[in-house]
């Protein structure tokens, strides 16, 4: 693993927010180790047929571009002129107001001024005055603008691989310039000239070719899902069924692949299965589609196409009648803004209907895919389950909106509804930190990798304050959340500041206080933690 | 709709804007060298001046039924007539003799007493309370005694109707130009939302004649003139007759005199 | 050095002064008759040509940036205005962004204490921004009572409105005050914050400052050293009937405001000022949040290449076969 | 389903456009400064026909000097103005002003109207010829 020293959390908070003497145009980037992740292994990119596989690190000197890297940087920033109004409009509007510049978590958590959205920005902006105005060509830094250089490239590359794309800027600003879209395109354009992180195309890859991220193959995903049901068994006395690429099947289900790989996603999957079983649903796992999560956002538009195709390709394939996806962030980005318009339209699939309560998902009509805890609270509002919310009394609960499915879907109140019905000890965080202002785990957009650690401690620390004051105020131990990434990376950000604290999905409450027909008594949770005990 | 600026202000109760004083954009230029030319800026020579103007009041003259003074106050100061009692502008006024002296009336008075009602004006008090609270200094007291209202300044704000304790002042609650009836082109009216009351006839003070009302009393009843000149005609009125000033405990310092 | 670029503004704007003082001086009054008509095209043309450039980029997806609750089951209640799920919901969001900065009014300062970060309310960059905006065009309207005979309504009312304190001769327009508040508000915010002297450019502060030194002649002009209103209003209406005349005398002042007006208005189009139109084109700010319920055409939506069920299955047909699950092929 | 936005785009251009170009089409009823009339009886019968002070002062600073005018009368009690080459007059809108420009629809009210400037000296002060009509 990484051999970057992590400072201590009392030493990472001696933060400095004074900007440096130099102008930022004359500060050239430091790649300190803990806070930039590896290059991409040359096996990925030639497995996606990526341009400029090669064996190289950040921390060259020499990054090995091609020989007319800056011809191929500016067509594609051209190409992306013309093809993102987003990308135009955001490269011409700015007026350097700064409010976002406090909002990022990573500004927060370094000081780093780059790490204010506009000075990220800007870092691609002032290439963009260079080449695309007039003002820039004619007047130079005059007009903020400067040439393309390696140093400037490099310096893309550690700005816009320390931004999760979490658009917590674009909730401030007063025009909406959204950074994760400059970020985006900012890092469409690196890859054009290979330069791109491992821990985001790996995954690309693996997904592409075994349909989840971890390279699993289909037998492996089959153990899994199995091993989960015996778990179930050992703690309900209930054996719930795995259906796998069952054709015929009246719903796909789509859930990223950690939940059924990596604790504690696990006991989130675990309590999927449990409730499907109660309800009696007739879904499938697929090991085509393995992967909700998809690795594509954190590369370019193009890829999260190539990825995202599996889902509606598996559910045509299975006939299916629609798709519910799991508890996800990015993966739900994906769905909610890309899927339909990328590979819709899925006029082979039928409008969603609950088969339990009839309700039709009139908000998912056209790409037909609902997000599972939109299905749970209406199982849950209609009177379809029967729960024991006790069995979650040694869960003291604060949730975490996860960026994505907060600014990119506004789905607040689902999870919300879901957690006051299986649990009756839940405390929200500081407003300014939760729904639309949630704060990011620091770790998205493929840099929750072990590389980069102490960019993810800074850059998850106001999250994990946030959670400190709950924590201090009414004895919270527990973290919500409804995304995989975080169910992953909170872990590691509470075990670093506010250790004691534990990370579970939405999902997991349900099966914990789901009653189940002929199930036996329960004297632990999903986790084999005594129920009851604090 | 015209905005009006004392509409406003009423609504917003933002005396406080109104402290700024309006002569802040007159050029220090444009007070020194024009307006204040050498040599000049005292009263024209025919201009009647006074250390304490005040005005006596005989009552053993004032008749009943007669509003002479009233009716010639009202017609040249352009006092609007709104018929209506909730909305009345008076610079002159009567009222019973026990609410122009409460504290006078002892309980065996006779009928003359009883029936007699007074004209009252403003009393262009020495220590005024309409001026003390004035949040802009429309209304200020000058060094001849007079209580002055400058009505640019006014902002509606009805403070000083509210601290006179003789009920002096009356405000404008609607545009007074059609309410009043023969408009005297010499003085200007008023504009809605601004308070007026008796201002001694500066305008003709400064003209050298005596105020309307003093001019207009047929019986002689008014004296108006100097109270600080030891041979003035009101001063030896005063010496010689026995007089009431309306509320004079409250330490107002009223200078229109009663004689009985 | 970071106040290099405070300091090339000021340098800017100064020697903007020169042409205007070289006019009054040199009589070059004759430039009046044409030169209006060059800054308005560049005004006008720069805009539509922005915002069809703009235009021209298609928007691929739909990407607003969600604020309140979506709108999914029907006994949920969403927030129609910061998560539109119709056009009437986009329309209030805009508005609300447009004539109130919703978004800015959101703004929060971060700070560290005791080891942690606290969220303060920072509502005076709204505060003045907002102040500053809607004065500046306050005092843009009331201008057109130079243009057009007889004056519109809206001038006269709004420069009665404006003056109605009535401090002063001529009436001290309130606009006046709160658009010098506003822009000395947004200047020592950008001269004395660190974190935004930082990010400043020249332009930033060439705008601040270009706006000023116009208020500033302009409020000159009505309060200490009175022009000709009526030569005003002829050389205004000159332009506007297409009958141009250069006036016969002015004072080097109304030069100099005019000077810098005729840079604000050609340059506006052109810099970051173009925000005024660009904001109604952002793509996170008027979209409705329906991307689920109706599909969102891409124009330029291409196959890409994918990895087919067909080539996993033959990758892992056996090993399928082995874990009992179905395949399509045997 | 549509993705162009043309129409709205087009429609908000419009509308700008129009905006910006409104002096251009709005009408036009002159675009000569008016002529002010000197003709009344008054400024007939004077001798040297001279204003308070020269025209062009007048012209440019009349509201300032009425303005100071009104607080030394009202204020300070100070009723006479006395002219840079020394004649006197009183300091009064409806006394000196109006007594010569009785005509203020004619006089006054042309350049206020023509710049759009709305002075409130006659929400109260009154013009003689107005109060007859």
């Amino acid at each position: 693993m990484s051999t970057a020293k992590i400072p201590e959390p009392d030493e990472l908070m001696q933060i400095k927010y004074a900007p440096p003497q130099t102008a930022w145009m004359e500060t050239p980037v430091d790649f300190r180790p803990g806070t930039w992740s590896y290059g991409a292994a040359a096996k990925n990119l030639a497995a996606l047929d990526m341009p400029n596989p090669r064996a190289w690190q950040p921390s060259d000197a020499d990054w090995k571009l091609p020989e007319n890297w800056r011809q191929i940087i500016l067509d594609g920033m051209k190409e992306r002129l013309d093809k993102y109004r987003s990308f135009r409009l955001f490269m011409d509007i700015c007026v350097r107001c700064g409010a976002c510049a406090d909002k990022c978590h990573f500004y927060i958590g370094s000081g780093d001024p780059k790490n204010m959205p506009v000075l990220r920005a800007e870092l691609i902006r002032s290439v963009y005055r260079r080449y695309f105005t007039a003002s820039g060509r004619c007047f130079g830094k005059l007009a903020g603008a400067r040439d393309l250089t390696v140093d400037v490239l490099k310096e893309w590359f550690y700005y816009f691989y320390q931004c999760t794309e979490c658009r917590r800027c674009s909730v401030f600003c007063p025009y909406g310039i959204d950074q994760a879209e400059i970020t985006m395109i900012g890092r469409e354009l690196l890859n054009l000239v290979g330069c791109n992180i491992n821990w985001a195309l790996e995954p690309a890859a693996n997904c592409f070719r075994t349909g989840n991220h971890l390279g699993i193959q289909p037998g492996g995903i089959k153990d899994m899902l199995e091993f989960l049901a015996d778990d179930i068994e050992d703690r309900t006395g209930v054996r719930v069924e795995v259906p796998i690429n069952k054709k015929g099947a009246d719903i796909l289900f789509v859930t990223p692949s950690a939940d059924y790989f990596a604790d504690p996603g696990t006991y989130t999957c675990m309590g999927y299965m449990m409730l499907f079983h109660e309800i009696g649903l007739n879904y499938t796992f697929s090991t085509y589609a393995s992967e909700g999560g998809n690795f594509g956002l954190f590369t370019s538009h193009e890829m999260i196409k190539r990825l995202n195709a599996k889902i509606y390709a598996e559910a045509k394939r299975l006939g299916v009648k629609w798709i519910l996806g799991g508890e996800c962030g990015h993966m739900w980005r994906v769905i909610h803004q890309y899927m339909d318009t990328m590979n819709g339209p899925a006029d082979f699939l039928e409008e969603p209907v609950s088969p339990i309560t009839g309700t039709r998902f009139e908000n998912a009509k056209s790409t037909k895919m609902v997000h599972i805890t939109e299905f749970t609270a209406d199982l849950i509002k209609n009177g379809k389950l029967k729960l024991d919310p006790s069995r979650n009394d040694h869960v003291r609960l604060t949730f975490h909106d996860s960026c994505n499915p907060a600014r990119a879907m506004g789905l607040f109140e689902e999870p919300r509804y879901i957690i006051q019905k299986t649990c009756d000890h839940f405390y929200e965080m500081a407003e300014d930190t939760i729904r639309e202002k949630t704060f990011c785990c620091g770790a998205g957009a493929g840099l929750g990798n072990d590389e980069n650690l102490e960019m993810r401690m800074r850059g998850g620390m106001p999250r994990a304050m946030a959670v400190r004051e709950v924590v201090k105020k009414h004895g919270v131990n527990r973290l919500g959340c409804i995304c995989a990434i975080d169910r992953a990376t909170l872990t590691t950000l509470m075990d670093y500041w506010v250790p004691g604290v534990s990370v579970m999905g939405v999902h997991e409450l349900v099966g914990n206080a789901l009653v189940m027909k002929s199930e036996k008594e329960r004297s632990t949770d999903l986790r084999g933690e005594k129920i009851g005990g604090s | 709709m015209t905005p009006n600026r004392r509409d406003f202000l009423k609504i917003a109760g933002a005396s406080a804007l109104t402290i700024m004083t309006p002569a802040i954009f007159v050029p220090a230029w444009a007070k020194n060298s024009i307006v204040m030319p050498p040599g000049q800026g005292l009263a024209p020579q025919k201009a009647l001046a006074a250390k304490r103007w005040a005005m006596a009041v005989d009552l053993t003259k004032c008749t009943a039924n007669c509003a002479d003074c009233i009716v010639a106050c009202h017609a040249i100061h352009n006092v609007p007539e709104f018929g209506n009692p909730k909305d009345e502008v008076k610079w002159i006024w009567t009222e019973p003799f026990a609410s122009v002296f409460p504290g006078e009336s002892p309980a065996y008075s006779g009928e003359k007493l009883q029936k007699m009602r007074p004209p009252v004006f403003c009393n262009h008090c020495e220590n005024p309370p309409c001026v003390r609270v004035c949040p802009t200094k429309a209304t200020f007291r000058r060094s001849d005694g007079i209580v002055m209202m400058d009505y640019h300044r006014c902002i509606g704000c009805r403070l000083c109707m509210a601290a006179c304790p003789y009920g002096a002042r009356s405000m404008n609650y609607r545009d007074p130009r059609p309410f009043t009836a023969k408009i005297n082109p010499d003085f200007p009216t008023r504009t809605k939302g601004v308070v007026e009351k008796c201002n001694f006839c500066e305008e003709r003070l400064a003209k050298g004649t005596l105020p309307a009302c003093v001019e207009a009393c047929r019986q002689k009843a008014l004296t108006f003139g100097d109270a600080d000149d030891p041979r003035s005609d009101i001063r030896r009125l005063l010496e010689t007759r026995f007089s009431l000033r309306r509320r004079a405990h409250l330490g107002t310092g009223p200078q229109i005199y009663y004689l009985l | 050095m970071p106040m290099r670029n405070l300091g090339l503004a000021f340098v800017a704007v100064l020697l903007l002064a020169l042409p205007a003082a070289a006019a009054a001086a040199a009589d070059m009054t004759a430039l009046l008759v044409v030169l209006p008509y060059g800054v308005f095209v560049l005004f006008l043309g720069g805009f539509v040509y922005r915002v069809v450039r703009w235009a021209k980029a298609p928007v691929p997806f739909r990407i607003p940036t969600t604020c309140g609750q979506e709108k999914s089951l029907p006994w949920i209640h969403n927030n129609p205005v910061e998560n539109p799920a119709g056009p009437l919901g986009a329309i209030g969001r805009m508005a609300g962004e447009v004539f109130l900065f919703r978004s800015l009014f959101r703004n929060s300062q971060t700070e560290i204490v005791d080891g942690r970060p606290v969220y303060g309310s920072a509502k005076w960059l709204w505060f003045f921004g907002l102040m500053f905006h809607v004065s500046l065009l306050i005092a843009a309207l009331r201008h057109l009572r130079f243009f057009t005979e007889p004056v519109v309504p809206l001038a006269t009312g709004l420069s009665a409105l404006d003056g109605f304190l009535e401090i002063g001769v001529p009436a001290l327009y309130i606009s006046d005050v709160t658009l010098l508040a506003g822009l000395v508000f947004l200047f020592l915010r950008r001269v004395v914050l660190p974190q935004v002297r930082y990010i400043s450019l020249f332009s930033d502060y060439f705008a601040l400052l270009l706006i000023a030194t116009i208020a500033a002649t302009g409020l000159l002009m009505r309060h200490f050293f009175p022009v000709d209103l009526n030569a005003v209003k002829t050389l205004a209406m000159g332009w506007v009937s297409f009958a141009p005349s250069a006036p016969a005398d002015a004072s080097i002042l109304f030069y100099l405001h005019l000077c810098f007006v005729f840079v604000l208005i050609a340059w506006l189009p052109w810099s970051k000022l173009s925000h005024m139109a660009g904001i109604f084109l952002s793509p996170t700010r008027n979209q409705i949040n329906n991307s689920r319920s109706r599909r969102h055409v891409n124009p330029w939506n291409a196959p890409v290449k994918v990895h087919t069920y067909a080539e996993y299955e033959d990758e892992f047909r056996d090993k399928m076969k082995a874990a009992g699950l179905p395949v399509e092929k045997e | 389903m549509k993705n162009n936005k043309w129409g709205l785009i087009l429609l908000g251009l419009a509308i700008f456009v129009i905006g910006v170009t409104f002096p251009f089409w709005y009408g036009k009823e002159k675009t000569a400064p008016p002529a002010l009339s000197l003709e009344t009886p008054e400024i007939a019968g004077s001798a040297d026909k001279k204003c308070v002070e020269d025209k062009a002062f007048m012209r440019a600073n009349h509201m300032k000097l009425l303005n100071a005018w009104r607080d030394e009368a009202v204020r300070e009690g100070k009723r006479i103005y006395t002219a840079k080459d020394g004649r006197t007059f009183e300091k009064s809108l409806t006394g000196s002003c109006i007594r010569c420009h009785s005509n203020k629809e004619q006089f006054c009210d042309r350049c206020h109207n023509y710049v759009g400037a709305k002075p409130s000296c006659f929400d109260c002060h009154i013009v003689p010829a107005e109060v007859k009509k």
